[in-house]
């Protein structure tokens, strides 16, 4: 049965030692960053994380590692200017690290969830990352064979829960969440809001079936969601919608409008 | 490796120059190769520049492996929304007609071969198109590929953008890779200050463009690599 | 590049003889009717589709089937009370069955959309469908090695498309529209709406980048969104919600039954 | 496989009787002993009468694998909307708290055994819990198998519910199925009018309730299957 709690001390409870725990967010965006703060808390040690990163300076996810409560990590980019801790633990030997392609390990998860025993992927065929896997030719492309990776737990953090615990995301804060959560045994939710009744059916982006402990935990997406919500009411554009003459136009149906320019595309 | 335009150059500027493209000449030339209404990743770093120069009217749609379509530029000020960011990391604007998907979904568009173009750096290119570019293979290094291996394959065709030599002066394009591979026979074009190289399966190289190195010169310090002089000069 | 058109005609003559043919739909729910009749009129023959069934009655694919122009069908349920043509067809050896059941048929769509080489499936193992597929125990489970469906074309019904190409579906009409967006090489919508401007980016189901053609053609599902807009409206249930006392408590919080975001978040 | 609640009976009836039960006393049964909170798909056919006595306080999901969870009960008049229908293509209404979603995703939430529990009809069920419910095997037929194959392994628990014998008089739990399977050892338990069985992998069935037959009647009917009786009787 689900269960909403009321704090995340509560929420991690659950959480023994040697479970692997996935954790999502990609940067701050979807980082449930108070449900890994109770998990450090909690005192859960020998653990299995798996996140795209291996933490950052001194917050969250960097100073579990700081305190050698994870055994292994498994994620995409764990060299950063601020992944300090994790470089320590790492010389030291003190933390097992499975480096993962970002797509290969989004798909992994993907397939712990869908119920798929293995999967031929593409990506990373004939690199140092897929030595000693299985490949295989098809159709004349080259491919190696991946495993589902299944979380005991996932912690994730939407943006709003209804009370049958199906979830919504904001932007690029969807990032691993709807895949974490269908790949874990046990799904913990920290959300920004709590809507009393439900969401639209049709807007509904992780069905609660996925869901098994939610706490409300107001974050800053709160603010932002807020401040987007005065906006369209004002029938002014989204504070985030680039500016009218940098938008290029969409379809053949309205050809107006303007260019795109990326902030800077790191491959973290 | 499907690159079915390999002759299109959609700029009217000459093939072959006295001096190196600058970097801004270089985005230019990226821009205005890339086909209009085109679905485009741009990696790290230099290659974002490209989009400084996409003109509107080719309704060009922006790619965030972190799961968006319609990213426009960098946030500033008011514009910052802590929940939108682009792969960097670094706040980003929404465009019309953007969507956003989960990190599956996303990367899945990405393998699919659903994206038109990848523009990204690079350590190292082979003849045939090998890409190196997530490691330099430093003993005691510690690793992080993060998307780079999905983003090599992850287009319809990978464009590198890059120095062709180093600081140290050694050419970054080759007849095999020594750095730690991304991808196997994944870049189709060579957008580098020196010139244009059109790569396949073949390992012979077309060189379509050559600006301050002459063909003869490039050969030199390629002497393993068969060139093909496609300039026309 | 994307196109709008005017007819289903047009919509369809990219389609040639020979083509893989992706059809959504499941019963009536989300069934291109329009274009498949369109492309009956196109006279494309030796077609290879792709349905979860086989047509019915004397209408849409059935007639397709009548007039021999399926060489081939991929499908997990031909045989129904009202798939006479279909039975004709085949018990005169002129159409070629593959049956493949319905999970995996919609997974090996999604394999191909998503650049999966192949995937091992639970589903089949052991059964007459699985003889001579690879097959391998991972993990203690017995799975089926699948290989991806790829489409020429797709031809799929929506709810309704922006300027971008974005889609949004209604309901269980959602079914393989999603899916077979991404499977084929050129997909081809039929809407209810043309939304002038754009859908909420939190919303769109089916990004732009997967669709190519798409043209505006009425259907009933209008009425029925229509009929549910004026109801929400109105401030009564959804006509289609479950009457009070069949509704079931739902979580923990709100056991009241509120239907409360719905169609509010569109832009346009 | 995972059927942890084995020796669960939710229900206070008694689990001998002299005659067996009926269709409703049987999906009566079903319900029951579906576990608060649970989230069930129940196959075209019989198995949909369970809904009937699925009590609101228990709260309990039922999924459609055409794509939606929380769907609700038939719809009728006013309610009939065409993009609403369930997989036996029935139009039915929607519950609060429902959800819509593609194939593949309804079918990957199946697969991946988040449903808790699929009750499904059968032509014959092994003592191993292997199930045949998709063809007769009968030669020129036409095949189509649907879901069933998904089905059959789309939950922790699958259970059977069906008549333990044909018309013709042929019991339908066997040592071995004889018509074409729909998948292997999936089926934790059979609720028939005679009786309720729980299977595992051992093959040995264990007898938890008998209704209008007795233990021996029954071992004489399945004289290669090693039954346990569990009634209590």
């Amino acid at each position: 049965m689900r269960e909403f709690v009321d704090t995340a001390a509560e929420a991690v409870s659950r959480i023994t030692d040697g479970a692997t725990v996935l954790i999502g967010g990609f940067g701050n965006a979807g980082q449930p960053m108070e449900l890994i703060d109770a998990l450090l808390e909690s005192g859960a040690s020998n653990l299995t994380v798996v996140n795209n990163n291996a933490g950052q300076a001194e917050a969250g996810l960097a100073l579990l590692i700081k305190e050698r409560r994870v055994a292994k990590i498994i994620c995409s980019f764990p060299r950063q200017p601020d992944s300090w801790h994790f470089d320590e633990a790492y010389r030291a030997g003190e933390i097992e690290l499975k480096l993962v392609p970002q797509g290969n390990l989004a798909e992994r998860m993907r397939a712990a969830g869908a119920g798929i025993g293995a999967f031929f992927s593409p990506t990373g065929y004939g690199t140092q990352l897929a030595e000693g896997k299985e490949t295989r030719e098809i159709d004349g492309k080259n491919y190696v064979l991946e495993h589902p990776i299944r979380g005991d737990f996932a912690l994730i953090k939407a943006y709003a829960a209804d009370s049958y615990g199906n979830l919504r995301y904001r932007k690029t804060a969807r990032n691993f969440g709807p895949v974490m959560a269908a790949a874990a045994e046990h799904t913990i939710v920290q959300v920004d809001e709590l809507i009393e009744g439900c969401l639209d059916p049709e807007h509904v982006i992780t069905p609660g079936i996925y869901t098994d402990t939610i706490v409300r935990i107001p974050s800053s997406s709160g603010a932002f969601q807020r401040a987007e919500d005065e906006a369209l009411a004002a029938g002014r554009p989204k504070p985030c919608a680039a500016p009218a003459d940098e938008a290029p136009a969409g379809g053949d149906i309205a050809p107006e409008s303007e260019s795109a320019a990326a902030g800077a595309a790191e491959q973290k | 490796m499907t690159d079915t335009t390999q002759n299109a150059q959609n700029t009217q500027a000459p093939r072959v120059t006295d001096q190196p493209l600058t970097q801004q000449e270089l985005a230019q030339l990226i821009a205005a190769d890339i086909e209009p209404g085109s679905f485009v990743n741009l990696g790290i770093g230099q290659p974002t520049t490209v989009s400084d120069y996409l003109s509107p009217e080719k309704q060009v749609t922006l790619h965030t492996e972190n799961g968006m379509l319609g990213m426009g530029p960098q946030a500033h000020g008011d514009q910052i929304d802590e929940d939108l960011i682009n792969a960097g990391k670094i706040p980003v604007t929404e465009l019309p007609g953007a969507s956003y998907f989960h990190h599956a979904d996303s990367f899945a568009m990405m393998r699919g071969g659903h994206l038109d173009v990848c523009v990204l750096g690079a350590y190292q290119v082979s003849a045939t198109g090998d890409l190196a570019n997530w490691s330099t293979g430093k003993p005691g290094a510690i690793p992080a590929v993060g998307g780079a291996m999905d983003l090599a394959i992850g287009a319809k065709d990978t464009y590198v953008m890059m120095d062709l030599f180093t600081k140290k002066g050694d050419i970054k394009l080759a007849q095999e890779c020594t750095f730690p591979l991304t991808g196997v026979g994944c870049v189709s074009r060579v957008y580098s200050d020196h010139g244009v190289f059109l790569l396949d399966e073949s390992g012979v190289v077309k060189v379509r463009e050559l600006h301050g190195i002459t063909f003869a010169e490039l050969q030199e310090k390629l002497p393993d690599v068969q060139l093909e002089d496609r300039t026309g000069a």
